[in-house]
């Protein structure tokens, strides 16, 4: 099935989202993933820009060498020539311990996001009798917790960027820049957001989410249009495209049957 | 029992003797991977009910379990399926229509949970959870926790440090122990008196499984002990833990069992679809799982080529170049 | 450092850039086994001083670096070679004189205390020591713990339940988490990253290992990543945690190492008589120790026979049949 | 070296107290064991009377073979041929664990012991600069506060069965039957003394330690000579002597070479 968005520019929104996650990567970091997309923005980054990062995930391998692309977190593929197999004990003091956990980088998604980057997996609606119920949690909120960095996917629709979240599942800023502080968190928080229309981050001072690039043909005031909240669209710059060779590799070694990336 | 030399039994007893009506429960597993399959349909199969179901992140096993109105209360971190279900749809739908209690962890909380349980200890420290709703929010009221005497009085409790400042951790959220009355964990091998090895991810068996007061564990493989004692730093669980040992091939299927099998994409996707049309759904209770009078006859309902499909390359530990579409 | 790809280097070198005066320094190895006895004789080559050193049950590691003058205190659960000294020599004699500071625990509480340093919490509760003088009697006093941030400001802390009588636990002792600058432990394999496999026990040797700042492993074998990463269910250690890699035959000497070497007995029992006498143990530390520029030469000073008698059979892992009187 | 006592009556004093602890030891229990005679106890007691019993160190081996006699709880001979290698967290768990810790007998020793089983393991004199300095706890403690039941080995001396410890290294019964209770510690205690001289017990109201049994040729009163504290010698019987079966097994199986033994 080929979007139109593919036609026109040769590369479609799902792998831009993948390849501006995978971008943010850097050398030598552990990278935790989730399913899906935020998995396969590792591995893109380990086969392009990072080939010394890590690959980490909270079932508890370590180092996976992932020939093939999971399609859980649990999946067989992601036990094979690993550095330990462990478990989600393991998995999560890797990340709450001061020394390792200040190197990982944590790729999360969710329902719903607010202006701060916290971040809501579990409800819409009541929590006892919600309206729509969602998985819930997962790792998503000790990752959040106890990470350096975060980088969060989201589909960028009015009501999945809201003003208050229906159900607070995991903390990002919290109220702003000492909010982390004032709860009782370490350093860290989200970094980055990236959506199926751009990327945004989390100004210094307020720790509030800005935009800070449009993919190629989406304009500023469409981001907003499609957010629940007031954005600073000032910085807004355009995002640099997929390379030819990051495509390439994205879509013949990351994931050659497009499992995720359809 | 549990000092027994020989532990073997049939699953249906197994499941008849120690999985009552009511009773407290954990299955081990994650998502699409060793889940306690077989000990699932037989749960179905035997029409228990009221279960108050405990698993960190676990998708097929919860989500069958639910469907068959088996579960009352579930205490959980996430109920998802991978890219089969992202949320797990009789799950979803039974939240939805208030049908089930849910009380919702992080797979961090849940594991340290059981891991409390495991140690003797009434709770464990962390800092995941502070300034979240997972706190502020009670799947459980207060009058129900104060009438079970399997549930803490309270869900999570913070704390301040109270060593100040010490590890840079002013604020600490306690989660209370579990202690479930039966663990069902799905392994690749074990012998008669109830020594276990998991090949792989552990997930969190090992403390699901020390947690409990009862112990089913189901076998890919029923090995002798001398097998199992040549290699003990392999080994994970020893026999003290054990009530049951049922040896059934294919025992985790439709999900994974590493180095003997992987996940049925097939048999998920169709799963999803069926899931999701109520009559559609009760046709598949009543034909795939009821209409199978074991593990064995439910297997058998799969040619024989689809099954060698799925089963493991002995180099990775899973079916190599499987279709997973 | 911990993401470099090739973390192997000298002892001489790893000592001499990690382990500073004064430092908080964990060894692992447990009385008489895998004790990483080639690093502890590299410390007192280099004549380190002022140690904090910690441990749970270690006997001839801490006992040598306690003889040699490198020590000033000590958080320890059990200082013993079992039958072939009870209670270390240099260690007890130390004490007596009040030339090092000791603080008690017990084991259990000295591997929470290391198993919170690895989780990144600041305490872990346990039942053991209620009532006891283990939490009555400190032996670092407030002041010292004031002045120096590695330490916590309390021993021991009792407090009641939070979740009331959950687990029938009024009470718990929060034992405080270690977090060593650096740890050293010797293992049996390890790849130039620093993945590292322990066989037989582990002791706390993981737990010690992810709680600190810096890790040393020395192995009895530099393997490659490949023939790790092929089982990796046998691993513990990821390269992670790890600064530096040292292998070193005999490493752990004169302390076993499964499946490669047992105890010397004959060492052991003339260690205990040396270390009796003032005299003789620093001619012990002058000629055996400082004599030596490396353990190849401490090593080496044992003919070839004697150290034949002390390989591992492959069957039972120690050397079956060794003469130990 | 053969001493008086093995002349007079066929086997020496230390065998017959692993013996007597031997005989404590139920089928299907599982076994603490420490360094030196514990072991050889536990030894004793799978070979004799209670072949379902499992043997476990707090090293973290389960059920280990032991077809050599360890010197020490971290002996590569315990880590042979057993169900599990783990560690010290393992091992220490399965006793404070609720299901598996009712079914551990803990053996232990001690320097001193008071009219309470509680036991002082550590310093003789004051704390930070004592008169005698010993081991410390090791795991003691943790068993004595931990499992069902414990059975401990002494030298019947006068200095060792004390009014007051030095130091309180490991709970008995504290100083009464609801001492455990009043500073938070579940069931179990102290349930039986084995010493060169005889076998004491603790009185069910009182939970004070009373002699049970001499050895043959021991008198009550010699017992109490040694004992620092007042004991009830009423209920004192005769112990029965080992069995040449008994003796056997622990010669020729347990400790031939008597590396423990002597």
């Amino acid at each position: 099935m080929i979007k139109k968005e593919e036609i026109e520019t040769g590369y479609s929104r799902r792998e831009m989202m993948t390849i501006a996650a995978a971008r943010e990567i850097k050398n030598g970091e552990i990278v935790f993933c989730g399913t899906g997309i935020s998995m396969l923005a590792a591995m893109a980054a380990k086969n392009i820009s990072a080939p010394q990062s890590t690959i980490f995930f909270e079932t508890g391998a370590i180092d996976s060498r992932l020939d093939e692309v999971p399609l859980a977190v649990a999946d067989s593929r992601v036990m094979h020539a690993t550095a330990v197999n462990g478990g989600l004990a393991e998995a999560f003091a890797t990340m709450q311990n001061r020394f390792t956990g200040s190197r990982v980088v944590g790729i999360l998604g969710a329902a719903q996001i607010d202006i701060y980057g916290n971040l809501n997996s579990t409800a819409i609606g009541d929590y006892r009798q919600p309206e729509v119920r969602f998985s819930g949690s997962g790792g998503a909120c000790d990752v959040a917790s106890f990470v350096n960095r975060t980088i969060i996917f989201m589909q960028h629709e009015k009501r999945k960027f809201v003003e208050k979240l229906d159900y607070f599942t995991s903390p990002g800023w919290i109220d702003g820049p000492d909010g982390r502080q004032k709860i009782g968190l370490g350093s860290g928080g989200p970094e980055t957001v990236i959506t199926n229309l751009g990327v945004l981050r989390f100004a210094e001072e307020s720790k509030k989410m800005y935009l800070a690039a449009c993919y190629p043909g989406i304009t500023p005031e469409e981001v907003q249009l499609n957010t629940g909240f007031t954005l600073d669209l000032e910085q807004a710059e355009v995002f640099p495209p997929p390379t030819s060779t990051e495509l390439k590799i994205l879509r013949q070694r990351c994931d050659p049957q497009r499992l995720i990336l359809d | 029992m549990r000092s027994s030399q020989n532990k073997v039994t049939t699953l249906t007893a197994a499941i008849a003797s120690l999985v009552k009506n009511n009773c407290h429960l954990s299955i081990g597993g994650f998502t699409i991977n060793r889940n306690p399959m077989a000990a699932v349909y037989e749960i179905i199969r035997q029409q228990k009910r009221g279960l108050h179901l405990y698993a960190h992140s676990n998708g097929q096993g919860v989500d069958e379990l639910i469907g068959a109105g088996c579960v009352s209360r579930l205490e959980i971190a996430y109920a998802g399926s991978g890219r089969f279900a992202p949320t797990c749809i009789r799950f979803r739908r039974a939240v939805e229509r208030g049908e089930i209690l849910v009380e919702d962890y992080s797979n961090y909380q849940m594991t340290l949970r059981f891991m409390a349980g495991a140690m003797g200890l009434p709770f464990l420290p962390t800092r995941s959870g502070l300034g979240t709703d997972i706190i502020r929010h009670w799947g459980f009221a207060k009058s129900l926790r104060k009438n079970d005497n399997g549930l803490p009085d309270q869900k999570l409790i913070t704390i301040d440090n109270p060593f100040g400042d010490w590890c840079d951790s002013p604020k600490l959220v306690l989660v209370p122990a579990i202690n479930p009355e039966v663990t069902i964990i799905h392994v690749q091998q074990a012998d008669r008196r109830g020594n276990a090895r998991i090949q792989g991810l552990t997930f969190a068996d090992i403390e699901q499984a020390k947690a409990a007061r009862h112990l089913i564990i189901t076998c890919e493989e029923l090995v002798e002990e001398e097998f199992l004692k040549r290699e003990p730093d392999r080994n994970q669980i020893p026999f003290i833990h054990v009530d049951a040992v049922i040896p059934i091939t294919w025992g985790a299927y439709p999900t994974a069992c590493y180095r003997h099998y992987d996940y049925d994409p097939r048999y998920l996707n169709n799963y999803r679809q069926t899931a999701e049309d109520e009559e559609s759904y009760q046709t598949y209770l009543v034909e795939k799982i009821m209409g199978c009078a074991n593990h064995q006859e439910f297997i058998a309902l799969n040619d024989d080529e689809h099954l060698k499909n799925l089963i493991a390359d002995p180099e990775t530990g899973y079916a190599t170049g499987l279709k997973r579409n």
